[in-house]
């Protein structure tokens, strides 16, 4: 080899920094780029996304995500089967979350048919949502342990997740695709006892929140992994259309709930039952992966909240208005953002009269917060990127639908 | 701020291809013979104009739509030779809403991209695209994102005709 | 100064917060577990459960009204008719498709179709996944019973018939339409 | 040959245990001179791979139970009691599996590697005495020994994930060796402690200088002790060198919160990935003989090693001397000591997450080292003054 092409060689992208903007890597050698394929079959993708990552030793260059593996068709499926027969397909999107797809549909349709529904059926919807709501942000907490090798908490999250299944299971009989919203109100009235079965939940579950937050959340080792990682601002948070907790962990206070209530909320929350967490950068910077952590931790509490106050103002009545079994839906269009635990769930709805729908159209909040992935791996180490994507919490069967 | 406030402003401002409102019909029941549709109402705009206007929703200070909730197009029919396109944005600080909708003709299904204003539309332009055939001027990165790079067609509009095979593998 | 200090606070709190978190892990390694040993013991199943399908065959009445609802068109159904009675042949569910949403329960005229607490379903064919929700062929005895009895009455109504003479009938009828007027007054 | 014998001869108290067996046989002067030694290998070997299997059975067993209770469920019920048999049934399981070496692997290295990783810990374990009376190799400098064999365990690894062909096997394996380097130092500097105040590097020495006091108040780990000579100072700085020690191990024997080469959730199963049946066996079984012999290398120089009641009351000049219940009694101890002190491995595996790459370094480097020498030099300090004060 030649004398010249011996000793230091500086690439001309020296001098990257971390996240953490604190180590700087000055390379020397000659380097090569890998290209790693992560998924679809991979621990910590959630499902089967893909994402090939281009790295540098372990540090990652660039990231595209690819999606799809999981497409079904569900908006062709909606332009093919009746209003009513389409609600078991949204469950199917978000599968952590049905009950509130099956909610964010029916109001849509709802929304068309300028249809009021009856008041105890509102409050069955909510104490619904929000006990999915608990459910969906427990998967979250604990896949989010799981991934960064933290075993334990996410089995002391689905045993709580379970009971939670199982008072689902009570009222409408299935434990993951409830199907329990229809248009017009909610399929049947809670059995007898369930109500003071889902206060008991409740009751337990803020002790073993308690011990969520210990265990995980206040680790030490924990917050080494998740502050100051995967950052970001407000500005890119809004850019990115982000939605839910995503966008309150980058310090956006907004919540659908609150700020453009549907359903009951406006009056939970004029009660004082529930407050929006809004990310702080307590353990780090504003907007990393430990304030979205920390504030579906902390919406999971909101939600028992909610669920309390339902409980003491929920009063005997109909559950479900008078719909006729096949609908027909009046021409017209019209969009519904709901609360998801994602963020938010639009269903554009169009009609033309008819007893199929003329489009069926989802935003799913995966989709959307997923998208923000892409730009913020780059620059960060392998291990981070697992706790990245696992900090967006998204759902597969939602972004590919 | 309501529709009505929303849409006052956006004439006060001279919004780019600010074509009109559509409005449903009255959520009253007792009034009869209201032929109109169901629904939200809308404002409906040059899909040729769509960034200039977007650009306009996001920076003035009475609208300040931060957010591009959602985009999509729509089939209404096989026989109706436009596409829809639809837009639905969402102000964060001033807690509004506004749908957006523009008329675009299937024969030349062509509109400028929204990227430059949202980055949020990225993904969601990538996905009207492979479905619905519509081609977005400018778009970085115009991959389809659900579908295979090969497939055929754009599944979500009325005339798609299911394939019979793909690679070799029956979808009988 | 400040450094050393939050070197030292580092060390302390990833002690500390370790001793939290197996204070907690250690808790639970005492408590009994909450599992359950699978199949000899079995949580219980709530009454609504939308599990596998059973079918009161007795008072179905082959009208169709679940196949349409279904979201996926998974239930096939097939029954002659005799009169008022049925000679059923078929009644599949495909559970490969079936995603037990229990929207075919709730429109059913008879209230015949029902979602069962059965979960485990396995077979070694996917041939098999269409069941058949029947619980005999053809007709049931007591449906061959009415027949019988159907036609005979039949039988004997049109001897009864053919033997009458047609001012007779008439007769029969005048007092119901009688009572009728007196009704009306 | 003569040197061999020599070399092996000294190996252990094993080759005069089987000289006296043989010297009651009918006809011993036909056993050739060499072949005694050679047996006492071959027995000597054979006692360690079954002690080496047992360890990992047990304590394959064992962490599945305590997680399972961790985490409020059973774990293993279905074979024996309390599924107690589930190891026997899963190695026949493993032993049964397609051994599948993927293409473009390089397939001598790929064999090689399980062999070398299970052959270092084998020589190992060599060192370690079971019973004050029952050693295979009673090494002068044991400790330094069982560093330097289970550190070429790296060696395996890295060939394994090199031979692999696969991205992720070279992830775990390059993870692996920076992780086994900078955590080989604390190791060491943080047990140069109790080396210090037991004035010794052979295991069953330190063993015997923490006899006395009930069997328990005589361990090097007490501020104040009270062994055999009564009451006398201890060291203070056993208690954080025994810390340091234990996190040391969980990184060098890559146990979470360090098992970076392996981490699931990043790198599939890291320099295991394309390993399957009983060559990825070889690997498990290796992690949990390290575990215990570090267990028990740690016992021996903090928590006793041989002495505990149990030893207390057999040994000479306790109240039933009995040399052969104290031996069966040693033996029980450090097997006890070493499953407790894998117990506690196991617990901190199931509470905490795992560190990223750069933090495992940085604490192996920026914390552990440092305080190891801090250690040292307190512990240091400590003797002297005490050799200057007491004499």
């Amino acid at each position: 080899m030649d004398r010249e092409l011996q000793g230091t060689i500086t690439l001309p992208e020296e001098g990257r920094t971390l996240a953490s903007g604190e180590q700087e890597f000055v390379l020397d050698v000659r380097t090569q780029d890998m290209e790693l394929n992560m998924g679809p079959q991979h621990p910590a993708t959630h499902g089967v996304m893909r994402i090939l990552v281009r790295t540098d030793g372990e540090l990652v260059t660039g990231a595209q995500p690819h999606l799809g593996y999981l497409h079904r068709c569900a908006e062709k499926i909606g332009e093919n089967v009746e209003w009513l027969q389409y609600l078991p397909y949204t469950d199917r999107y978000d599968y952590l979350a049905a009950m509130n797809n099956n909610i964010g549909y029916s109001m849509a349709v709802e929304a068309v048919m300028g249809i009021e529904i009856p008041r105890r059926a509102e409050m069955l919807r909510v104490i619904c949502a929000e006990l999915n709501r608990i459910g969906s942000h427990l998967i979250a907490f604990g896949t989010y342990g799981l991934d960064l090798g933290a075993i334990t908490p996410f089995l002391y999250a689905f045993r709580e997740r379970e009971w939670m299944m199982s008072l689902f299971e009570k009222i409408c009989g299935a434990r993951l695709t409830y199907s329990y919203i229809r248009i017009g109100g909610v399929f049947n009235d809670a059995p007898p006892g369930w109500l003071g079965e889902v206060s008991r939940f409740c009751d337990t579950f803020e002790v073993k929140w308690r011990e969520y937050y210990d265990l995980l959340i206040e680790n030490q080792i924990f917050v080494g992994r998740t502050a100051d990682v995967g950052v970001i601002p407000r500005d890119m948070a809004l850019d990115f259309g982000l939605t839910g907790p995503m966008l309150r962990g980058s310090g956006v206070d907004f919540d659908l709930r609150r700020d453009m209530p549907y359903s009951l909320y406006e009056e939970i929350h004029d009660a004082g039952a529930f407050k929006i967490p809004v990310g702080t950068g307590e353990k780090g910077t504003l907007g990393d992966c430990w304030d979205r952590v920390w504030v579906r931790v902390v919406e999971m509490m909101e939600s028992v909240g909610i669920v309390r106050w339902c409980l003491e103002n929920i009063e005997p009545g109909p559950v479900i208005g008078d719909i006729p079994k096949t609908l027909r839906v009046p021409a017209g269009e019209a969009y519904v953002g709901i609360e998801n635990p994602r963020g938010e769930l639009g269903h554009y709805v169009v009609s033309d009269g008819d007893k199929v729908a003329t489009r069926c159209r989802v935003r799913g909040p995966s989709f959307c917060n997923l998208a923000v992935v892409e730009e913020i791996l780059s620059g960060t180490l392998l291990g981070d990127s697992v706790a990245i994507i696992g900090s967006t919490d998204v759902v597969i069967g939602e972004t590919d639908r | 701020m309501d529709f009505q406030g929303i849409t006052d402003r956006l004439t006060a401002v001279g919004a780019p291809g600010f074509l009109g409102v559509d409005e449903p019909r009255g959520k009253d029941p007792e009034v009869k013979g209201d032929k109109g549709r169901a629904g939200d109402p809308f404002v409906l705009v040059d899909p040729q104009s769509i960034d200039r206007f977007l650009v306009v929703c996001r920076d003035d200070p009475k609208l300040r739509f931060e957010i591009l909730a959602d985009l999509t197009a729509t089939d209404p029919a096989a026989d109706d030779e436009n596409l829809w396109v639809n837009y639905n944005l969402l102000s964060v600080s001033h807690r509004h809403r506004l749908a957006i909708k523009g008329i675009l003709p299937k024969s030349e299904p062509t509109l400028p991209s929204a990227v430059a204003v949202y980055r949020a539309a990225q993904w969601h332009e990538r996905e009207a695209a492979e479905m619905f055939g519509v081609t977005y001027r400018g778009h970085p990165d115009p991959r389809n994102i659900l579908l295979p790079d090969d497939w055929v067609g754009h599944p979500l509009r009325k005339d798609y005709e299911f394939p019979k095979e793909y690679h070799g593998i029956s979808c009988e | 100064m400040v450094t050393v200090s939050r070197y030292f606070n580092n060390v302390w709190k990833s002690f500390w917060t370790t001793m939290v978190g197996m204070r907690i892990t250690g808790r639970y390694l005492l408590q009994k577990p909450i599992t359950v040993q699978y199949p000899d013991e079995r949580m219980p199943i709530p009454n609504r459960y939308r599990g596998i399908h059973y079918l009161e065959q007795e008072k179905c009445i082959d009208c169709l009204a679940c196949a349409r609802a279904c979201p996926i068109d998974c239930i096939e159904m097939d029954a002659v008719r005799h009169g008022k009675e049925l000679e059923w042949i078929s009644f599949t569910l495909d559970y490969q498709k079936c995603m037990f949403c229990e929207l075919c329960v709730y429109p059913c005229p008879k209230d015949c179709i029902h979602m069962g607490t059965e979960y485990a379903f396995v077979t070694y064919d996917r041939s098999e996944f269409k069941h058949d929700l029947l619980s005999y062929k053809g007709m049931s005895r007591d449906a061959k019973i009415r027949m019988v009895d159907a036609d005979k009455k039949k039988a004997e109504k049109e001897a009864a018939k053919a033997a009458k003479p047609a001012h007779e009938e008439a007769a029969e009828s005048a007092p119901e339409e009688g009572a009728e007027d007196a009704g009306a007054e | 040959m003569g040197f061999l014998q020599e070399k092996v001869a000294e190996l252990g108290s094993g080759t005069n245990l089987i000289r006296e067996l043989l010297a009651g046989a009918p006809r011993p002067e036909l056993v050739p001179d060499w072949a005694i030694p050679l047996t006492a290998v071959f027995i000597g070997v054979g006692i360690l791979l079954a002690i080496v299997s047992l360890c990992a059975m047990f304590g394959t067993w064992l962490e599945r139970k305590v997680s399972g209770h961790i985490q409020c469920r059973y774990g293993p019920m279905r074979a024996g009691w309390h599924g107690w048999l589930q190891p026997l049934a899963d190695g026949v399981k493993l032993l049964l599996k397609e051994d599948l070496i993927p293409l473009g692997a390089d397939r001598v290295l790929f064999v090689i590697a399980p062999a070398l990783v299970l052959s270092s810990i084998l020589g190992a374990m060599a060192v370690m005495p079971l019973a004050p009376d029952f050693f295979f190799a009673d090494a002068p400098m044991g400790v330094f020994l069982i560093l330097a064999l289970t550190s070429t365990t790296t060696i395996g690894v890295i060939m394994a994930g090199w031979a692999s062909n696969s991205k992720w096997s070279l992830y775990g394996a390059m993870r692996e060796a920076a992780q086994v380097v900078a955590y080989e130092i604390p190791l060491g500097v943080s047990l140069l402690v109790p080396l210090m105040v037991a004035g010794t590097f052979n295991l069953s020495e330190a063993s015997a200088g923490q006899a006395g006091g009930f069997g328990i108040f005589g361990w090097y780990i007490w501020p104040v002790g009270f062994g055999t000579e009564g009451f006398s100072l201890g060291n203070p700085f056993m208690i954080p060198a025994l810390v340091l020690v234990f996190v040391a191990v969980l990184a060098e024997t890559k146990r979470a919160p360090f098992d970076l080469p392996e981490t699931e959730s990043e790198l599939v199963a890291g320099f295991l990935t394309e390993y399957s049946g009983i060559r990825w066996s070889f690997f498990f079984m290796e992690e949990y003989a390290a575990m215990f012999l570090y267990c028990v290398v740690a016992s021996f120089f903090f928590l006793g090693g041989f002495n505990s009641p149990l030893t207390w009351v057999f040994e000479d000049g306790g109240l039933l001397p009995n040399v052969f219940l104290f031996n069966v009694m040693a033996f029980v101890t450090i097997v006890v000591k070493g499953f407790l002190g894998m117990f506690v491995m196991m617990w901190v595996r199931w509470t905490l997450p795992r560190l990223r790459i750069d933090q495992v370094m940085t604490m192996g480097y920026k914390y552990l080292t440092p305080l190891s020498l801090l250690c040292v030099l307190g512990a240091g300090l400590w003797e002297w003054g005490k050799w200057m004060i007491v004499g």
